[in-house]
Protein backbone atom coordinates (compact mmCIF):
# COMPACT_ATOMS: atom_id res chain seq x y z
CA UNK A 1 0.00 0.00 0.00
CA UNK A 2 1.41 3.05 -1.30
CA UNK A 3 0.46 6.91 -1.10
CA UNK A 4 0.55 8.31 -4.78
CA UNK A 5 0.34 12.37 -4.47
CA UNK A 6 -0.30 13.84 -8.04
CA UNK A 7 0.20 17.87 -8.72
CA UNK A 8 -0.71 20.75 -10.62
CA UNK A 9 -1.16 19.70 -14.42
CA UNK A 10 -0.24 15.80 -13.03
CA UNK A 11 -2.92 16.32 -10.80
CA UNK A 12 -5.42 18.14 -13.15
CA UNK A 13 -5.08 15.19 -15.85
CA UNK A 14 -5.29 12.25 -13.36
CA UNK A 15 -7.84 14.23 -11.82
CA UNK A 16 -7.25 13.39 -8.65
CA UNK A 17 -5.15 14.97 -5.87
CA UNK A 18 -4.30 11.14 -4.20
CA UNK A 19 -4.94 7.86 -3.74
CA UNK A 20 -4.11 4.67 -2.46
CA UNK A 21 -2.55 1.85 -4.55
CA UNK A 22 -1.68 -1.70 -3.80
CA UNK A 23 1.31 -2.45 -6.05
CA UNK A 24 4.41 -4.84 -6.35
CA UNK A 25 6.41 -2.27 -7.99
CA UNK A 26 10.02 -2.46 -7.69
CA UNK A 27 10.81 0.83 -8.41
CA UNK A 28 9.56 4.16 -9.63
CA UNK A 29 9.60 3.59 -13.15
CA UNK A 30 7.80 0.10 -12.40
CA UNK A 31 4.81 2.17 -10.49
CA UNK A 32 4.78 4.49 -13.26
CA UNK A 33 4.51 1.54 -16.12
CA UNK A 34 1.23 0.18 -13.59
CA UNK A 35 -0.62 3.39 -13.58
CA UNK A 36 0.08 3.84 -17.27
CA UNK A 37 -1.60 0.43 -18.23
CA UNK A 38 -4.37 1.43 -15.88
CA UNK A 39 -6.67 3.93 -18.03
CA UNK A 40 -5.94 6.65 -20.77
CA UNK A 41 -6.06 9.89 -18.28
CA UNK A 42 -2.78 8.01 -16.92
CA UNK A 43 -1.35 7.15 -19.86
CA UNK A 44 -1.17 10.71 -20.64
CA UNK A 45 -0.17 12.15 -17.45
CA UNK A 46 3.15 10.29 -18.04
CA UNK A 47 3.46 10.33 -21.74
CA UNK A 48 6.54 12.18 -21.67
CA UNK A 49 8.83 11.31 -18.28
CA UNK A 50 11.25 13.88 -19.26
CA UNK A 51 8.38 16.60 -17.59
CA UNK A 52 7.76 14.77 -14.45
CA UNK A 53 9.53 14.79 -11.52
CA UNK A 54 9.02 12.19 -8.41
CA UNK A 55 9.40 12.24 -4.66
CA UNK A 56 9.65 9.22 -2.72
CA UNK A 57 8.40 10.36 1.01
CA UNK A 58 8.81 13.89 0.45
CA UNK A 59 12.17 13.63 -1.20
CA UNK A 60 13.05 14.20 -4.88
CA UNK A 61 14.61 11.60 -6.15
CA UNK A 62 14.82 9.55 -9.88
CA UNK A 63 12.67 7.22 -11.43
CA UNK A 64 15.02 4.02 -11.20
CA UNK A 65 14.91 4.29 -7.52
CA UNK A 66 13.17 1.49 -5.26
CA UNK A 67 10.58 1.23 -3.78
CA UNK A 68 11.31 -0.71 -1.01
CA UNK A 69 10.06 0.81 2.19
CA UNK A 70 8.60 3.66 0.81
CA UNK A 71 5.00 4.75 2.23
CA UNK A 72 4.30 7.95 0.58
CA UNK A 73 5.42 8.60 -3.91
CA UNK A 74 4.40 12.26 -5.47
CA UNK A 75 4.45 12.67 -9.52
CA UNK A 76 4.42 16.30 -10.68
CA UNK A 77 6.22 18.73 -13.02
CA UNK A 78 9.51 20.48 -12.56
CA UNK A 79 8.65 22.92 -9.79
CA UNK A 80 8.19 26.92 -10.11
CA UNK A 81 8.45 27.79 -6.34
CA UNK A 82 10.02 31.67 -5.56
CA UNK B 1 10.32 30.35 12.94
CA UNK B 2 12.26 30.46 10.24
CA UNK B 3 10.52 29.34 7.53
CA UNK B 4 7.31 29.77 7.02
CA UNK B 5 4.85 28.03 4.23
CA UNK B 6 1.66 29.61 4.56
CA UNK B 7 -2.03 31.18 2.40
CA UNK B 8 -1.96 34.19 4.88
CA UNK B 9 0.04 37.24 3.67
CA UNK B 10 2.98 38.89 5.26
CA UNK B 11 4.86 42.13 6.21
CA UNK B 12 8.71 42.51 6.05
CA UNK B 13 8.85 44.31 9.13
CA UNK B 14 6.48 41.39 11.09
CA UNK B 15 9.54 38.61 9.47
CA UNK B 16 12.20 40.55 10.47
CA UNK B 17 11.77 41.36 13.82
CA UNK B 18 14.70 40.50 15.69
CA UNK B 19 16.25 39.73 12.56
CA UNK B 20 20.07 39.84 12.30
CA UNK B 21 20.51 41.22 15.81
CA UNK B 22 23.82 38.78 16.35
CA UNK B 23 27.01 41.43 16.63
CA UNK B 24 28.65 40.33 14.07
CA UNK B 25 26.46 41.19 11.82
CA UNK B 26 27.24 43.67 9.03
CA UNK B 27 24.80 43.33 5.99
CA UNK B 28 20.99 42.06 5.69
CA UNK B 29 19.76 41.26 2.25
CA UNK B 30 15.83 40.82 1.79
CA UNK B 31 14.21 39.07 -1.52
CA UNK B 32 10.49 39.75 -1.72
CA UNK B 33 8.72 38.12 -5.04
CA UNK B 34 5.78 39.74 -6.32
CA UNK B 35 2.75 38.66 -8.70
CA UNK B 36 3.43 40.46 -11.80
CA UNK B 37 0.96 40.76 -14.45
CA UNK B 38 2.73 41.16 -17.46
CA UNK B 39 -0.43 41.34 -19.88
CA UNK B 40 -2.72 43.52 -18.16
CA UNK B 41 -5.18 40.87 -17.90
CA UNK B 42 -4.16 38.45 -15.32
CA UNK B 43 -7.38 37.71 -12.72
CA UNK B 44 -4.96 36.31 -10.46
CA UNK B 45 -2.05 33.32 -9.64
CA UNK B 46 -2.96 30.33 -8.12
CA UNK B 47 -0.47 28.58 -6.48
CA UNK B 48 0.05 25.05 -5.42
CA UNK B 49 2.00 23.32 -2.96
CA UNK B 50 3.21 19.62 -1.47
CA UNK B 51 2.37 20.21 2.73
CA UNK B 52 5.29 18.97 4.30
CA UNK B 53 7.63 18.60 1.76
CA UNK B 54 7.83 22.59 0.75
CA UNK B 55 8.96 22.80 4.34
CA UNK B 56 11.41 20.31 4.36
CA UNK B 57 12.95 21.42 1.11
CA UNK B 58 13.27 24.87 2.15
CA UNK B 59 15.11 24.06 5.58
CA UNK B 60 17.25 22.28 3.42
CA UNK B 61 18.63 25.14 1.04
CA UNK B 62 18.13 27.25 3.93
CA UNK B 63 21.09 24.76 6.11
CA UNK B 64 22.76 24.74 3.24
CA UNK B 65 23.01 28.12 2.88
CA UNK B 66 23.42 29.33 6.36
CA UNK B 67 26.53 26.95 6.10
CA UNK B 68 28.33 27.73 3.42
CA UNK B 69 28.14 31.66 3.84
CA UNK B 70 28.33 31.66 7.92
CA UNK B 71 25.21 33.51 8.18
CA UNK B 72 23.99 34.65 11.26
CA UNK B 73 20.29 34.73 10.75
CA UNK B 74 18.11 33.83 7.82
CA UNK B 75 14.34 33.52 6.94
CA UNK B 76 12.32 32.36 4.05
CA UNK B 77 8.00 32.97 3.88
CA UNK B 78 6.28 31.47 0.94
CA UNK B 79 2.75 31.22 0.50
CA UNK B 80 0.23 29.54 -1.05
CA UNK B 81 -3.20 29.53 -2.37
CA UNK B 82 -4.57 32.38 -4.51
CA UNK B 83 -3.10 35.48 -5.01
CA UNK B 84 -4.12 38.77 -7.37
CA UNK B 85 -1.99 40.58 -9.11
CA UNK B 86 0.95 42.68 -7.18
CA UNK B 87 0.80 40.47 -3.96
CA UNK B 88 3.42 39.46 -2.38
CA UNK B 89 4.62 35.40 -3.46
CA UNK B 90 7.56 34.91 -0.80
CA UNK B 91 10.47 36.51 0.79
CA UNK B 92 13.81 35.51 1.94
CA UNK B 93 16.01 37.54 4.46
CA UNK B 94 19.73 36.84 5.19
CA UNK B 95 22.15 37.93 7.43
CA UNK B 96 25.99 38.21 7.27
CA UNK B 97 29.11 39.61 8.11
CA UNK B 98 29.65 41.26 4.91
CA UNK B 99 27.77 42.23 2.10
CA UNK B 100 29.05 39.62 -0.47
CA UNK B 101 27.58 36.92 1.62
CA UNK B 102 24.35 38.42 2.26
CA UNK B 103 23.67 38.51 -1.10
CA UNK B 104 24.79 35.42 -2.65
CA UNK B 105 23.46 33.74 0.18
CA UNK B 106 19.91 35.14 -1.15
CA UNK B 107 20.77 34.62 -4.53
CA UNK B 108 21.39 31.22 -3.66
CA UNK B 109 18.03 30.56 -1.86
CA UNK B 110 16.12 32.26 -4.33
CA UNK B 111 17.70 30.17 -7.26
CA UNK B 112 17.04 26.76 -5.11
CA UNK B 113 13.49 27.99 -4.66
CA UNK B 114 12.81 27.84 -7.87
CA UNK B 115 13.97 24.84 -9.12
CA UNK B 116 13.67 22.33 -5.87
CA UNK B 117 10.73 23.65 -3.73
CA UNK B 118 7.63 21.86 -4.00
CA UNK B 119 5.31 24.90 -5.63
CA UNK B 120 3.44 25.00 -8.50
CA UNK B 121 2.14 28.20 -10.30
CA UNK B 122 -0.65 28.74 -12.11
CA UNK B 123 -1.87 32.23 -14.22
CA UNK B 124 -5.50 32.91 -14.28
CA UNK B 125 -6.30 35.26 -16.85
CA UNK B 126 -9.07 36.73 -19.19
CA UNK B 127 -8.14 34.69 -21.93
CA UNK B 128 -7.47 31.44 -20.28
CA UNK B 129 -5.44 29.59 -17.48
CA UNK B 130 -2.12 28.13 -17.73
CA UNK B 131 0.68 26.64 -15.41
CA UNK B 132 3.75 28.28 -15.51
CA UNK B 133 6.46 26.65 -17.49
CA UNK B 134 9.91 26.00 -15.73
CA UNK B 135 12.38 27.79 -17.43
CA UNK B 136 15.62 25.87 -18.11
CA UNK B 137 17.97 28.95 -17.43
CA UNK B 138 16.63 27.97 -13.91
CA UNK B 139 17.84 24.62 -13.42
CA UNK B 140 20.89 26.35 -15.04
CA UNK B 141 21.04 28.68 -12.56
CA UNK B 142 21.82 25.95 -10.34
CA UNK B 143 25.63 25.29 -11.71
CA UNK B 144 26.84 28.64 -10.38
CA UNK B 145 26.82 27.09 -7.02
CA UNK C 1 11.98 60.76 -1.01
CA UNK C 2 13.91 58.58 -2.97
CA UNK C 3 16.65 59.51 -1.53
CA UNK C 4 17.73 60.43 2.05
CA UNK C 5 20.62 61.31 3.84
CA UNK C 6 19.93 61.26 7.35
CA UNK C 7 21.30 61.52 10.89
CA UNK C 8 17.73 60.09 12.54
CA UNK C 9 17.51 55.93 12.26
CA UNK C 10 14.78 54.54 9.81
CA UNK C 11 12.74 51.27 9.40
CA UNK C 12 12.40 49.14 6.62
CA UNK C 13 8.79 49.43 6.70
CA UNK C 14 8.85 53.43 6.74
CA UNK C 15 11.18 53.50 3.75
CA UNK C 16 9.46 50.97 1.66
CA UNK C 17 6.16 52.26 2.48
CA UNK C 18 4.35 52.71 -0.89
CA UNK C 19 7.66 50.71 -2.65
CA UNK C 20 7.28 48.81 -5.81
CA UNK C 21 3.68 49.47 -6.57
CA UNK C 22 3.88 49.77 -10.17
CA UNK C 23 2.60 46.71 -12.13
CA UNK C 24 5.54 45.67 -13.98
CA UNK C 25 7.30 44.63 -10.69
CA UNK C 26 8.20 40.82 -10.01
CA UNK C 27 11.09 41.06 -7.19
CA UNK C 28 12.18 43.64 -4.88
CA UNK C 29 16.06 43.81 -3.12
CA UNK C 30 16.52 45.37 -0.35
CA UNK C 31 20.24 45.60 1.60
CA UNK C 32 20.67 46.99 4.84
CA UNK C 33 23.89 47.77 6.03
CA UNK C 34 24.74 47.70 10.13
CA UNK C 35 27.28 48.44 12.00
CA UNK C 36 29.93 45.30 13.03
CA UNK C 37 31.46 44.79 16.28
CA UNK C 38 34.44 42.51 15.08
CA UNK C 39 36.60 43.06 18.53
CA UNK C 40 33.74 43.77 21.10
CA UNK C 41 35.49 46.95 21.83
CA UNK C 42 33.23 49.36 19.59
CA UNK C 43 32.14 51.94 21.43
CA UNK C 44 30.37 53.66 18.03
CA UNK C 45 30.88 54.72 14.97
CA UNK C 46 30.88 58.04 13.50
CA UNK C 47 30.08 58.52 10.03
CA UNK C 48 31.10 61.98 8.54
CA UNK C 49 29.66 63.24 4.83
CA UNK C 50 29.95 66.11 2.47
CA UNK C 51 26.29 67.51 2.73
CA UNK C 52 24.91 68.24 -0.70
CA UNK C 53 27.58 66.41 -2.68
CA UNK C 54 26.06 63.33 -0.80
CA UNK C 55 22.92 63.71 -2.33
CA UNK C 56 24.19 64.27 -5.66
CA UNK C 57 26.40 61.65 -5.70
CA UNK C 58 23.75 59.19 -4.40
CA UNK C 59 20.81 60.70 -7.21
CA UNK C 60 23.86 60.38 -9.80
CA UNK C 61 24.41 56.35 -9.14
CA UNK C 62 20.64 56.23 -8.75
CA UNK C 63 20.19 57.11 -12.11
CA UNK C 64 22.48 54.94 -13.28
CA UNK C 65 21.13 52.00 -11.96
CA UNK C 66 17.55 52.82 -12.77
CA UNK C 67 18.29 53.30 -15.94
CA UNK C 68 20.26 49.93 -16.63
CA UNK C 69 18.01 47.83 -15.46
CA UNK C 70 14.93 49.66 -15.70
CA UNK C 71 14.58 49.58 -12.34
CA UNK C 72 10.41 50.33 -11.27
CA UNK C 73 11.33 51.94 -8.19
CA UNK C 74 14.87 52.63 -6.27
CA UNK C 75 15.24 53.52 -2.77
CA UNK C 76 18.61 54.69 -1.03
CA UNK C 77 18.68 55.82 2.60
CA UNK C 78 22.40 56.86 4.88
CA UNK C 79 22.73 57.90 7.89
CA UNK C 80 25.52 60.36 9.29
CA UNK C 81 26.67 60.91 12.75
CA UNK C 82 27.55 58.81 15.89
CA UNK C 83 26.08 54.98 15.19
CA UNK C 84 26.10 52.29 18.15
CA UNK C 85 27.01 49.05 17.52
CA UNK C 86 24.07 47.02 15.60
CA UNK C 87 22.85 50.34 14.52
CA UNK C 88 21.59 50.55 10.78
CA UNK C 89 24.02 52.59 8.49
CA UNK C 90 22.24 52.70 5.40
CA UNK C 91 19.85 50.82 3.47
CA UNK C 92 19.25 50.79 -0.40
CA UNK C 93 15.94 48.90 -2.16
CA UNK C 94 15.52 48.71 -5.61
CA UNK C 95 12.28 46.95 -7.49
CA UNK C 96 12.51 45.46 -10.91
CA UNK C 97 10.60 42.87 -13.09
CA UNK C 98 12.90 40.13 -12.31
CA UNK C 99 14.94 38.97 -9.92
CA UNK C 100 17.94 39.21 -11.49
CA UNK C 101 17.77 42.72 -12.39
CA UNK C 102 16.72 43.40 -8.82
CA UNK C 103 19.67 41.78 -7.30
CA UNK C 104 22.26 43.10 -9.29
CA UNK C 105 21.22 46.55 -9.39
CA UNK C 106 21.23 46.19 -5.83
CA UNK C 107 24.69 45.36 -5.65
CA UNK C 108 25.67 47.61 -8.41
CA UNK C 109 23.95 50.76 -5.90
CA UNK C 110 26.54 49.20 -3.00
CA UNK C 111 29.41 49.43 -4.77
CA UNK C 112 29.22 52.91 -5.78
CA UNK C 113 27.54 53.81 -2.53
CA UNK C 114 31.01 52.20 -1.07
CA UNK C 115 33.75 54.08 -3.12
CA UNK C 116 31.53 57.15 -5.07
CA UNK C 117 29.48 58.56 -1.76
CA UNK C 118 31.21 60.87 0.15
CA UNK C 119 30.96 59.60 3.40
CA UNK C 120 33.59 58.65 5.79
CA UNK C 121 33.46 56.21 8.59
CA UNK C 122 35.56 56.08 12.16
CA UNK C 123 35.36 53.69 14.45
CA UNK C 124 35.91 54.55 18.33
CA UNK C 125 37.27 51.51 20.20
CA UNK C 126 38.23 51.47 23.38
CA UNK C 127 41.40 50.91 22.14
CA UNK C 128 41.46 53.96 20.34
CA UNK C 129 40.16 55.19 17.39
CA UNK C 130 40.81 55.33 13.60
CA UNK C 131 39.53 56.03 10.22
CA UNK C 132 38.10 52.97 8.38
CA UNK C 133 40.45 52.83 5.63
CA UNK C 134 39.12 52.38 1.97
CA UNK C 135 39.78 48.54 0.80
CA UNK C 136 41.65 48.39 -3.26
CA UNK C 137 39.08 46.02 -3.05
CA UNK C 138 36.21 48.09 -2.90
CA UNK C 139 37.79 50.35 -5.89
CA UNK C 140 38.28 46.58 -7.74
CA UNK C 141 34.61 45.79 -6.88
CA UNK C 142 33.71 48.83 -9.36
CA UNK C 143 35.29 47.00 -12.47
CA UNK C 144 32.82 44.54 -12.74
CA UNK C 145 30.23 46.50 -13.78
CA UNK D 1 37.83 83.78 -3.59
CA UNK D 2 37.28 80.00 -3.14
CA UNK D 3 35.95 77.66 -0.67
CA UNK D 4 38.22 74.79 0.63
CA UNK D 5 36.54 72.05 2.43
CA UNK D 6 38.81 69.20 4.87
CA UNK D 7 36.90 65.98 5.40
CA UNK D 8 37.86 63.17 7.77
CA UNK D 9 41.67 62.75 8.85
CA UNK D 10 42.49 65.76 6.08
CA UNK D 11 40.63 68.10 8.44
CA UNK D 12 41.65 66.37 11.39
CA UNK D 13 44.83 66.68 10.43
CA UNK D 14 45.02 70.95 9.28
CA UNK D 15 42.73 71.27 12.27
CA UNK D 16 39.63 73.13 10.52
CA UNK D 17 36.93 71.65 8.45
CA UNK D 18 36.96 75.02 6.00
CA UNK D 19 38.39 78.17 5.02
CA UNK D 20 38.26 80.51 2.32
CA UNK D 21 40.87 80.95 0.34
CA UNK D 22 42.74 83.87 -2.68
CA UNK D 23 44.55 81.89 -4.95
CA UNK D 24 45.35 82.63 -8.53
CA UNK D 25 46.11 78.42 -8.59
CA UNK D 26 45.07 77.95 -12.43
CA UNK D 27 44.90 74.16 -11.02
CA UNK D 28 44.05 71.83 -8.29
CA UNK D 29 47.61 70.78 -7.98
CA UNK D 30 48.50 74.39 -7.85
CA UNK D 31 46.07 74.87 -5.00
CA UNK D 32 47.85 72.26 -3.33
CA UNK D 33 51.28 73.59 -3.88
CA UNK D 34 49.89 76.84 -2.20
CA UNK D 35 48.43 75.05 0.39
CA UNK D 36 51.65 73.22 1.31
CA UNK D 37 53.55 76.41 1.04
CA UNK D 38 51.80 77.66 4.22
CA UNK D 39 52.27 75.45 7.06
CA UNK D 40 53.50 72.60 8.32
CA UNK D 41 50.06 70.93 8.97
CA UNK D 42 48.88 71.73 5.57
CA UNK D 43 52.38 69.81 4.01
CA UNK D 44 51.77 66.54 6.21
CA UNK D 45 47.63 66.50 4.98
CA UNK D 46 48.79 66.66 1.57
CA UNK D 47 52.10 64.87 1.39
CA UNK D 48 51.03 61.77 -0.28
CA UNK D 49 48.43 62.82 -3.00
CA UNK D 50 47.43 58.94 -3.68
CA UNK D 51 45.85 58.78 -0.62
CA UNK D 52 43.64 61.90 -1.40
CA UNK D 53 40.64 62.53 -3.97
CA UNK D 54 39.26 66.34 -4.55
CA UNK D 55 36.13 67.28 -5.43
CA UNK D 56 35.12 70.56 -7.60
CA UNK D 57 31.43 71.98 -6.74
CA UNK D 58 30.72 68.96 -5.02
CA UNK D 59 32.24 66.55 -8.53
CA UNK D 60 35.27 63.91 -7.78
CA UNK D 61 37.41 64.85 -10.30
CA UNK D 62 41.41 64.91 -11.08
CA UNK D 63 44.34 66.65 -8.91
CA UNK D 64 45.16 68.29 -13.03
CA UNK D 65 41.87 69.81 -13.64
CA UNK D 66 41.80 73.54 -14.20
CA UNK D 67 40.29 75.64 -11.02
CA UNK D 68 38.68 78.89 -13.24
CA UNK D 69 35.08 79.58 -12.25
CA UNK D 70 35.10 76.92 -9.24
CA UNK D 71 33.59 77.69 -5.91
CA UNK D 72 34.15 74.97 -3.95
CA UNK D 73 36.95 72.57 -4.18
CA UNK D 74 36.87 69.85 -1.14
CA UNK D 75 39.93 67.45 -0.04
CA UNK D 76 39.66 64.07 0.73
CA UNK D 77 40.17 60.48 1.71
CA UNK D 78 39.52 57.61 -0.60
CA UNK D 79 35.24 57.45 0.68
CA UNK D 80 34.32 54.72 2.64
CA UNK D 81 30.30 54.87 2.29
CA UNK D 82 27.74 51.89 2.37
Amino acid sequence: MIDVLYFAWVRERIGIPRETVTSEAATVMDLVDELRAREERYALAFADLSSLRVALDQELTEFDTPLEGVREVAFFPPMTGG
Amino acid sequence: MHVRVQEADFTLADILDGFASAPDTGATVSFTGIVRDDTGDLLHMEIEHYPGMCEAAIEGIVAQATQRWSLTDCRVVHRFGRLSPGAQIMMVATAARHRAEAFEAAEYLMDYLKSRAPFWKKEVRRSGEDWVAAKSSDEDALDRW
